[in-house]
């Protein structure tokens, strides 16, 4: 499955990308598959995904937690804890 | 029921009146704004950048206006959050809640305070006047806040 | 920390500013303003009249600005309430609490109104577009604001 | 002693008066004694003091109960409940 992935704030600036295009097997079913497979894929992402409880998704710009499902999403955005305001 | 991001400035009375005018209804208008602090824990800061998720910001501001309408009778609100690079003193959000009668009107700007400062994809790089850069924490204190509202 | 009653309209920007230039160590903003409803329990209003207790107001006013103060961190306040011949849309009142954190200025603001409603000595008149006058009742709910802070 | 008296809104509109000076008795030691005395000086006063619930107080420009000593007054406001903001 082809997905969008992006990233923001401390995690973009980890990762040297804002975002990128990913195969992704098709048994990565939920977030919490996708944030394994991408620690996974070198140390730069094992590094950015180490302390999973600092990363926050959102599943087609809706926030998302672990075991949400993939399904037929298209992009998965990953990042810290938001500090607007 | 406005809700926006931008990189200029906002003007509180010109987003006031945008609500009210003509209106004879609204008997309690309550603002919020957010200003760029020229201190924090200790480091005096140079300035400070807002990154954003765009597209899902409006998104996320818009479900969190829609829950306040929801929750409150409200006969208007706006919320407008800069983005880009602010320096101390600068105004980064604004946050509008006009209701017939206060109470109304105090609990549901508080209420989109509290959930914008928890749920908007926002993230804040403060750069000191050392010149070093640091992401912003986020504080335990404002999901507190968020929970306290059920 | 200021307080006044005039019969002139206020301007919220110049207000708040008055409080916030030149200072970065405020964060948090909090307006409330009150405005003349042009419907009264279904009576529809031609104006309003405010009359008050020179001297008494001011006093009544400052103590409940310290009060404030001493019950919250605060920047500055700012309280301005007019009195005299108002229309519908018409602008009655103006709160200011600014803080470091927000909370403290949405409970200050909030704190300030509830107070000015209870013991500020103004009295509304307001009359309809029948050309009859009546006195404003006080509300219960107003009491009972109060009485919730403690 | 002699008194300042101010009355306003619904209070001052029944009394036909904003304010007076009077000569109080010397046995007229609270609010709540001035507002009897002032009951007893004619019909109007009757009235206007008649549901002494609605009627609020102050002396010296504070706010006032009943039971308040008037002690050295210089000035007596009776009034409604207030209702601004």
């Amino acid at each position: 499955m082809e997905l969008k992935l992006v990233y923001f704030a401390s995690l973009r600036e980890r990762l040297g990308t804002g975002g990128e295009t990913r195969d992704i097997p098709a048994d990565v079913a939920t977030v919490g598959d996708l944030m394994t497979w991408l620690k996974g894929q070198d140390e730069a992402y094992a590094a950015a995904f180490e302390d999973g409880a600092k990363v926050r998704a959102a599943v087609d710009q809706v926030h998302a937690k672990p075991e949400t499902l993939l399904a037929n999403a298209r992009e998965v955005a990953f990042f810290p804890p938001v500090t607007g305001g | 029921m406005g809700v926006r991001v931008q990189t200029d400035d906002f003007d509180l009375n010109a987003e006031v009146r945008a609500l009210t005018a003509g209106r004879t209804d609204i008997g309690a208008v309550v603002t919020f704004t957010g200003l760029v602090r020229g201190k924090a824990s200790d480091r005096v800061l140079a300035s400070m950048t807002l990154e954003h998720y765009p597209g899902m910001t409006e998104a996320e501001l818009q479900r969190i206006d829609e829950e306040a309408h929801r929750r409150w009778d409200l006969d208007a609100t706006a919320i407008v959050h800069r983005v880009g690079d602010l320096r101390p003193g600068d105004q980064i959000v604004l946050v509008i809640a006009a209701s017939r009668h206060r109470q109304n009107a105090f609990e549901a700007a508080a209420f989109l305070m509290d959930f914008l400062k928890t749920r908007a994809p926002f993230w804040k790089k403060e750069t000191g006047a050392d010149g070093v850069g640091a992401w912003v924490d986020a504080r335990e204190s404002d999901d507190d806040a968020v929970r306290s509202w059920g």
